[in-house]
Parts: C-alpha cells; structure tokens; sequence
C-alpha cells in the first residue's frame, strides 16, 4: 500500500510537474475573477471567501480528472486489481496521494491568494482551516466520480457532471466557515459538519469507488 | 496449485463467445490455448483471472494464485525500469526485482525511463512483471507480441524455468513458443448462436414483440 | 368561461402552457420511442426466426 | 405467489399490457378534471389573486419530483440486492419523467416567483435543492448514456443512485444552513394564518393523483419499451456475432 | 477537410454525450459560484458579468485539454501529418469543431445562466454578443496551448496554465462589454477589441499550432 | 516511384541509434527490414515517413508517396469500422472503403464499433486503412502483431497485390510475412558509440570536459 503511495506521489511530481499545476490553476482562478469582475475591493472582499473555495474545488476537479483513468489506459488497473492489496485500500490511498499532491498544496498556499482578493484580516486563519479539513473530502468524492467514469471515453466531463453535485455540502460548509470567520462570526457549528463530511466520505466512499471499479473493469 | 475450469461460458458485450471449455492445468505444466482472431481468447483469459464474471461454469483456482498479463503492460512511461518492477514486487510482497531484471536481460536498461524502450523491450519490461509476483498461476495474452526470435527464445526459458519450480502457464498465442504443452484449439468451443449471455435475455420469447 | 386572470395573467398562461408543454413533450417522445422500439424489436425477431429455420434445415440437409 | 415474481420480464410485460390502459385514462381524467376545476372553478387567493392557480401545477410536480428519485432509488437497491433486471430497467425509465417533473417545479416556479417576489430566481433553499436535484437526474441519466454495457451500465448508476441519495438530503440540509429563505415552509398553507381553504385544496389533490397516474403510466410505458430494447440489444448482438 | 470536421463533431457526439458536457460545466459553475459566495442577489448581480466569463472560459478549457490528445495516443495524429492536407488547415478544422461544440451551445445557453445570477436585464442582449464574438478565440488559443502540450502526460493542467495567460485580454474585453452593457453603457470600445482578438488569432495562431505538433511529434 | 536512402543516420532521445543505412527500394518491390529490439527500427521508419528529421543523409521519395502505420493503429474507438475507414479515404480523397474492407475480411464487422473489436480485427482494420490512401510506398512497422496465420497470409496476399500493381512496401517486422522481399539486417548499421547526433553535440567537443 505504501508502495502505491510512493508510485504514485512519483508519477504526480514527474507528470510535467503534476505537482505544482493544481496549485496554478488555483492562482489563475483567483487572478481571472478579478479580472472580469473588476477592481473594486470591496466587492472582492465580500465574494472573496466563496471564490477562493470555488476555486479550489475546481482545481481539485480537474486534476482528479486521470486519477484512474491513466492506470485503466495503460492496463495497469486490470493488474492492480488482481494484485494481492484490497482494492478499497487502492482506492484509499490514490485518493490520499491525490490529495497529498493538490489539497495540501492548495491549502498552504490559499492565505496568499486571499491576499489577491482581499480577503479581510480575520479569515484567513480560517480559509486555512476548512481547506484542511475539506479538501480531504473533495479527493475522496472525485475518487468515486473518478472510478465511475473510468473506461469511458471523455469521461472528464462527465465526471465533472457527476462529481460538483456531490461537491454541493461540502463547498457550503467550508465556504461558510470562512465567511463568519471574516466576518469574526461564531465558525463552530459549520466546521463541525465539515469535519463530520469528511470522516463520514474517507470511512464509507472507498468502499462504493472499489465497487465502481470492479463493475467498471469487467 | 491446479487450476481447473470446467464447462466454462464467457461473454463479451453480452453476447457468450466461447461455451462448454473444460480443461485441467496441473502444476508444472503448461497450455497454449489457439484459435483465430476474435474467438475468444482475452475474454477467456480475462474470466480465468477474475478480471469479470463467468456466464456459466466455474473457474478452481482463486484469483490470488494467478498473475496475468494482458495485451497491454501497465507501464508507466515517466518511471524507470527498476521503479516500474519495483512497485510491483512491493505490492505483491516479493523481492525478485534484480532477478527478474537479469532474467528477461534487461539490466542494460534498469535506469532508462519506461518511455523511452523501443516496442519490444516494454514488452519484455511488461514480461519480467511476472517473475516478481511470485504467484504459480500465469495467464499471459499474446506475450511475444513485438519480440524478436532472441526474446522469444528467452522467454521460452524465462517459462520453462517457471513449469521446472512447480508453476504452470496459460498461454493465448499465435506463434510457436518451443515450450512442451498441450495445445487447446478453441475453434470446437465457440458458442453455437442462439445462446444468451444473461438468463434475463432469454427469459422472454418473441410473443410481445 | 375564461376567468378574469388579472395581472398575472401571464404568469399564470405560462405556468399552464409551459408544464403542459412539457409533459406533452415527455408523452409524445415515451409514446414515438416505444413505437419505433416495438417495429425494430419485430423485424429483428422475424429476421432472427427466419435466420434459425434456414439454419436448422441446413442441419438437416448436411 | 410472490410479489417478485412480477420483476420476470415476462409477468411484467403480461402484467403492465393489460394495466397500463387503465393507469393511463385515470391520469388523463384526473389531470382534466383536477386542472380544469382549479384553473376555471376556483376563486383567487385575496393575497396572491389568480396566481394561485399556479399551485395546481407546481405543488403536484415538486412533490412527484422527489418520489420519483426515491423510487429510483428502490428500484436501484432492489436491482442490486436481487438483480432483477425489471427493476433497474424501471429506474432508468423514472429517470426522465423526473427530471421533467422537477423542471415543471422549477419553470413554475420560477413564473410564481416574478409576481410574488419581483424575480424569476431567488437562492431560497428550497429552489436550490431541487436544482441540486435536477443536477442529480441529469448526471444520472448521462451515466446510463455512457456506459454501454446495459448490466454495467444498471450497477454504476445504481451505486450512483444511492450515494447521490445520501449527498442530496445533505445538500438539502446544507442549503437551509445556507440561507433561510422566502419559501412556503413545508406546511401546506399558501396564507401563513391558516391552512389552505378548502376550495383550493380539493382540486389540487385530483391534481396530485393526476400527477401520481401520470408518473405510474409514463413509467410502465418507458418500462416496457426499455424491456424491448435490451432484447433488441441482445438480439442484434446475437446477429453480429453470426 | 470536411470530413475531419464530420469526423470531429460526431466523436464529440458520440463519447458518452461530449456534446452537452461542456454546457453542464458552465451550468455548475453558475450554480456552484452562489453557494459558495452567498445569496444575496444584488451582490451576485454586480458580478454576474464576471462569472459568467469566466465559467465560460473555464467550459472551454476543461473540455480543450484532449483536442490532440486522444488523436496522439492512438496515433491518429502521426497518420493526420503525413496526410495530404495541410496541418494548419487540420488544426483550425479541429479548432472549428471544438468552438460548435462548445463555444456555441455555451453562447446560446448563457442567458439563461444569467438568470441564475441575477444578471441585469441590459445585460441579455450583449453577454450573447460577447460571448459568440469571443469564444472563437478561447477555441483557436485553447488549440496551440493543446498543441503546445501534445504528447505530454498529464498535460492537461500544463496546458491551463499556458492558456489561461493568453485567456486574459479575452476575458477582459468580454466582460467589459457585457458590464457595460448591463450598466447602459457604450459597449462600442471592448466589443470591437474583442472582434480584433478572435479575428488575429483566428488567422494567425493555427500556424504556430501546427508547428508546435510537428516539433512535438519529432 | 523508388524509394531511395542514402547514407541516412537516425537518432533518438538525442542518441544516434542507426547510421550509414543505404538502400534502395523500386517501384514493385519489397524489402523487410530486420533486427533485434531496440536497434532502431521504428525510428528508422518514422525517418522515412517524414515524421522526424534525419541526423544525417537522405531520403528521395518525399512523404506525399508515403503510407505509414505505425505500432498504433489510429482507431477512434467510438467510430464504426466503415466510419473509420470512411475518414481516412475522405482525407485522401479516395473511395476505396469498399475494396478495403473487402480485402482485408471486415465486411462481416462493417458496422462493429472499433472499441468492441477483437486485438487482431483491430490490427486489421488499421491495415486496411493503407488500401485507402491509394499511396504508392508503404511503410510498415511490424504489421503482423496480434494477427492469427491466416490473416498473416490475407495481409501477404494484400501486399503482394500492392506490389503487383506497381507499390512498394518496407517492412520492419520479426516474422516471417511469406513475401518476395529483399531483406536488410539493420545490425551492422549500428552506431559506433561516441557518433553525435547533431551539429550542437559535435561542436563541443571533449577538450572542456
Ligand atoms: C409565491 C411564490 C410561491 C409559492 C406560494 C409557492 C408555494 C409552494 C408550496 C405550497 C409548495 C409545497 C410545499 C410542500 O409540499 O411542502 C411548494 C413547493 C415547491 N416550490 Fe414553490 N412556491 C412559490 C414560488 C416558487 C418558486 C419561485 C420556485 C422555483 C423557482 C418554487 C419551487 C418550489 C419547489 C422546488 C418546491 C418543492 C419543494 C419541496 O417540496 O420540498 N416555488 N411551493
Ligand atoms: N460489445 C461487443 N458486442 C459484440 N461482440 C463483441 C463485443 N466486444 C467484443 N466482441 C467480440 O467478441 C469476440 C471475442 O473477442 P476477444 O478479444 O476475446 O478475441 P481474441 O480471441 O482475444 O482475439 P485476438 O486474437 O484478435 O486478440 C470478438 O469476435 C469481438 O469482436
Ligand atoms: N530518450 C532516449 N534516450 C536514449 N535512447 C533511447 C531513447 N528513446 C529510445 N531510445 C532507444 O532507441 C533505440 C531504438 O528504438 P526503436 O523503437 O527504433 O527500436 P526498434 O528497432 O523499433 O525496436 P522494436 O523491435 O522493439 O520495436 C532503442 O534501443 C531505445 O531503447
Ligand atoms: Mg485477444
Ligand atoms: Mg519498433
């Protein structure tokens, strides 16, 4: 299993820089929303919390696009499914890898991009907690799309389609969390379902990805 | 470890393509299954190796004494030929990674990336696969596709060596391998037309078309 | 007969025409696809009954 | 005689032959008459005047938008538990029927909103979840478009069905964290001191046996027609194969 | 020439509903940039034109990432260059197809979205306009970024970091017209930069597109 | 129209693989290029197709004269087999889909997609493509894989006509096609270790090192 981790970690940082573009593309969302919003600061200020998780949704989407796409093209998945590790474990640990190589990048550098927006003093602290404890979540769910739509042709969008509905709670709860914070708002009751959607996806998603796959596969 | 299949149907695309395959694969020993393009090998194999479910019949050895190998190698092309066996020994818990390498003559190429093999040395890359599983069972899908008489002959021993330690082989080919095994043409097992993949498609006749 | 609709005259003709006009929509697809599906499903069959007579007279000519 | 014995295709098909008639002249009748009493014989509202008459349509659709996911989502269990292929060839027939129901809601809704609340669209809760839910059926009907394979095709969007469930009353619930809102509350008064009056009621539930008809007619129909055309698939198949 | 185009659309048609897909994303970006940013609509309003560029940009990139992908994988590509029609020709054919698959639906669904967002009223009319003006050009510029990354794994985020920067006088001048738009204003200025933009590229960049698969291919 | 090489050096990942290969190949004639894996064929035959740059010589006939197919097939996966066809002679502006199919035994699989044909139909299909561009030269890399005997003899009787109608064929292959060929064994052309492959390695020579 930790080999799977290492292999994967590896093919994320050798992929062209896999590692940094999730993080690009973040920055560009939060420099293109300025752009054909405009400049007004205090506009940017007040939509400045739901762009930046917005933004890290996507980012998180379009990377997610190949997490088992790649491994069906090449063969790989056929033999990783008839290896001796348990295919919901796989499933587990691609999703971790894939959020070691864009959530966690993402949320270090989220307080920056906050700064591109405006974001007011007081949220910052919390921008930072929700993305640690969401985008775990948003890997674990796009591993499910992923292992949907694995074997269909273009199914980038379709995943896309099948994925942002699921992204729905969760893209208000963190959202939420950092706009009392900003607004120096109790955050309690929002981060709590937070973490509560994330405990709840990591422990019972991975189960209905493997079986995905194996439906996927046959 | 004997793998045996017996009155086996397989399905592709929901249509069965081969029925009625029986045969008994004792350990150390080895079989070429035979037949034109489209008969029904891949599926067959893929069946045997648990990759999806059988129409009908039954397959004796568990999934987990089998290593197979497809028409594609599940390479990755930005790793390195050690990195890329590597990872497979990891995750089968073996150690055979020098082994393999000087096996299937690849140490030459240990630290060129996957990318950068001609056809034929991804193919032996995807071949020395097998020997870091450690498993008895191999179930290989036109393994000397892309190879040259030399890498034939090499694998030929690579096979032999295996059958010699107690391991068996399930071969589709359509080339001579100069392995000794029994041969299975699959021309007689094809499935005659009128037979239905999934008992749903035959439960109802033609009286509410 | 018409009743006085008042100013929302046009909210409420939409809401009727539009919902009308979608189920109609929904009704008359379900209706054509089920049509189209049972004279394929009929020409496959015979197709299908014809091709299994030939075939088994074949067997019993050869 | 067990009640899974209707999911043999052919019981169904012997079965849904000779009920759908029936189904479906109700629905017409309840449909005619429940619309037209409501839209002809009813008085307006003092408050909403002759927008009430929306509610005829709206109330019924919204409801039977969501009782069609939740057939689905039996329908998909029951194909998952037992694989009857009745079943998941029943959810994938739903399928559409309610993703027309839900944007009856919505375009209704939308015309009830500009004169009441002076916009076409608000992020009133209740109208983002049953976006959400729209979003639900239109991913789902693009699964089983994807896929192929029919047995595939059945078990991915099963799966689908039944996580999508969980995710949408979470939505639900996350929207009303979200945002309180201009809605009606789930109580069924259109006038916060009482109840709906009784003229307006009666119409409306023929209206939402219409509706309930309706989606029974369109699903046995859509049913036996997806029956037939996995035959059809299985059979043309049969005929590559030579 | 023709028949690539035919061949183009009706892969697009035909991979699992490829066709309405990149529509859904711009939809669930309309929606998703709400819950995320809240609900009141006079602040959606003031961003409306903004978002809905950039969502259509985003569409249109996220469905451009395999425009020469999946054609080199199988080796379709090799097998279209040493084919007797020119490159340059091929590549704005394949541009082409993606703008009617995209760029269009998009133009045509985008007022729609805008009430979603509480657009103006004003605002209908030239967000159309801008949008059936501009979005050839996301088509032509998405085409070299794909061509630029050919042949690269994990190109696909590689290619929105290269694109996105060329996006931008795009999206500024498209925005532009439909804020002023919306707000009365003459739109005169940014529209005809726009038509300057897609008509210079149009003309232009299929050159440097076909240079850059030959280099790649080498 | 001849097929002329001249002195021609081929390199990849920046490494000259092949050099001095000179041959010469007229109108009705074969010729099978052979040598073990990895010793540059396939670059080689990309060379000649005008898909990359030659390190060094020449070649005469220019890319307009060539077919090319390559280990890849080119299949659009979600085309039928006549779409597929179809499109490749619309580009070339051919009307031969027919006769291809014909030929190379599709008709039964006409209206198949690709992605639900078998590894050798597959392959097939992707060779009948070359009866398509009506080109003169065809240039082939290992045309046989996956194919069963007797599509290997269907696809010799294709070039043989090819050839009877005044074609050429050059052939990288391991196999035996049963064609009337010359036959070039690529090992001697091997590059000496330490040959450069571009002017920019040549012009920094050792003397900084
Ligand atoms: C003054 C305007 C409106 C009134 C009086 C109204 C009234 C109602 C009522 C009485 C219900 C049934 C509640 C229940 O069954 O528990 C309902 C449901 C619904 N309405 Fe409205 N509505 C209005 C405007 C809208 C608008 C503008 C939309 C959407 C664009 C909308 C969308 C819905 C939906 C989606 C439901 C179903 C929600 C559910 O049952 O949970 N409504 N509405
Ligand atoms: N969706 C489908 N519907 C009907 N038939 C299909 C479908 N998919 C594949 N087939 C057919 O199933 C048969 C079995 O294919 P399989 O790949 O198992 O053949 P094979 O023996 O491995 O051939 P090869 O030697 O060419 O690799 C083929 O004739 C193929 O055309
Ligand atoms: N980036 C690279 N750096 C160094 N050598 C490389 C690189 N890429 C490929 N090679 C080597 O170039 C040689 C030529 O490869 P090519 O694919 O032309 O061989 P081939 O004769 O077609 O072999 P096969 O019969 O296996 O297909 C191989 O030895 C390969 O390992
Ligand atoms: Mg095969
Ligand atoms: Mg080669």
């Amino acid at each position: 299993m930790i080999a799977l981790l290492v292999r994967d970690m590896r093919l994320a940082m050798r992929a062209g820089g896999g590692f940094g573009l999730g993080l690009a593309f973040f920055l560009l969302v939060a420099v293109l929303v300025p752009l054909g919003v405009g400049p007004n600061s205090a506009l940017l200020a007040k939509i400045a919390p739901g762009i930046l998780w917005v933004g890290a949704l996507l980012a998180c989407l379009l990377s997610l696009d190949r997490l088992f796409a790649l491994d069906f093209e090449d063969g790989s998945l056929d033999l990783l499914v008839t290896a001796p590790i348990p295919l919901e474990g796989a499933v587990a640990i691609k999703a971790l890898a894939h959020w070691l190589v864009t959530g966690l990048p993402l949320t270090l550098i989220a307080p920056v991009l906050g700064v591109l927006l405006n974001l007011p003093e007081a949220g910052y602290f919390w921008l930072v907690v929700s993305l640690a404890l969401g985008t775990p979540a948003l890997s674990v769910i796009g591993a499910f799309g992923a292992a949907l739509t694995v074997g269909l042709k273009r199914g980038g969008l379709l995943l896309s389609l099948l994925v942002l509905p699921l992204y729905v709670p969760t893209l208000i709860f963190g959202a939420e969390v950092v706009k009392r914070g900003a607004d120096g708002m109790a955050t309690a009751t929002p981060l709590a379902l937070l973490a509560a959607i994330t405990a709840g996806v990591a422990a019972l998603l991975p189960f209905a990805s493997a079986a995905a796959i194996r439906i996927n596969l046959r | 470890m004997e793998l045996r299949v017996d009155q086996l149907a397989v399905a592709r695309g929901g249509v069965t393509v081969l029925e009625g395959v029986s045969f008994a694969l004792p350990a150390g020993r080895g079989l070429v299954l035979r037949g034109p393009n489209g008969i029904g090998k891949t599926t067959l194999l893929r069946t045997v190796a648990g990759l999806q479910p059988a129409a009908a019949g039954a397959v004796s050895a568990g999934a987990e004494a089998i290593a197979y190998a497809a028409h594609a190698d599940g390479l990755k092309a930005t790793l390195t030929v050690t990195e890329n066996l590597a990872f497979w020994a990891a995750v089968y818990g073996t150690a055979a990674v020098e082994y393999a390498l000087a096996q299937m003559n690849l140490l030459d190429l240990r630290d060129r990336q996957a990318a950068n093999l001609s056809a034929g040395q991804k193919r032996r890359l995807g071949l020395a696969r097998l020997l870091v599983t450690g498993r008895p069972i191999w179930v290989l899908d036109e393994p000397t596709v892309s190879l040259d008489t030399a890498s034939v002959a090499l694998f030929g021993d690579v096979v032999r060596g295996h059958m010699s330690r107690g391991g068996s082989v399930l071969i589709a080919t359509h080339i001579d391998l100069g392995i000794e095994a029994e041969v299975l043409e699959l021309g007689p097992y094809r499935a005659r037309d009128g037979s239905q993949s999934s008992a749903f498609d035959a439960a109802f006749g033609g009286d509410f078309a | 007969m018409m009743p006085e609709l008042g100013k929302y005259a046009g909210a409420v003709l939409g809401s009727y025409a539009a919902s009308l006009g979608l189920i109609v929509a929904l009704v008359a697809w379900s209706l054509w696809r089920s049509a189209k599906v049972r004279r394929t499903l009929a020409e496959v069959e015979a197709r299908a009954a014809k091709a299994a007579a030939l075939k088994a007279k074949a067997k019993k000519h050869g | 005689m067990s009640l899974w014995e209707y999911a043999n295709p052919q019981k169904f098909m012997q079965l849904s032959r000779w009920v759908l008639p029936f189904v479906a002249a109700a629905s017409v009748l309840c449909l005619v008459i429940g619309l037209a009493w409501g839209f002809f014989w009813t008085p307006d509202d003092y408050k909403q005047g002759s927008t009430v008459k929306i509610f005829y349509l709206h109330v019924p659709a919204a409801m039977m938008a969501i009782n069609a996911w939740v057939m689905m989502l039996v329908t998909s269990l029951v194909w998952l538990i037992r694989r009857h292929h009745v079943s998941a060839l029943a959810a994938k027939a739903a399928a559409p029927v309610g993703l027309t129901f839900t944007l009856i809601a919505l375009a209704t809704g939308a015309l009830w909103g500009q004169p009441m609340w002076g916009t076409w669209w608000a992020w009133d809760p209740r109208l983002t979840s049953f976006l959400i839910l729209a979003l639900f059926y239109l991913g789902y009907i693009a699964l089983w478009q994807a896929v192929d394979d029919p047995d595939t095709a059945a078990d991915l969007t099963s799966v689908l069905c039944i996580v999508g469930s969980v995710f949408a009353l979470l939505s639900r619930y996350a929207v009303n964290f979200w945002n309180q809102g201009l809605h009606q509350g789930a109580s069924l008064s259109l006038d916060k001191k009482e109840n709906v009056a009784d003229v307006f009621w009666y119409p409306a539930l023929v209206c939402i046996a219409g509706f309930v008809l309706l989606f029974i007619s369109l699903v046995l129909l859509r049913t036996r027609t997806e029956i037939r055309s996995r035959r059809l698939g299985a059979l043309l198949a049969r005929e590559r194969m030579g």
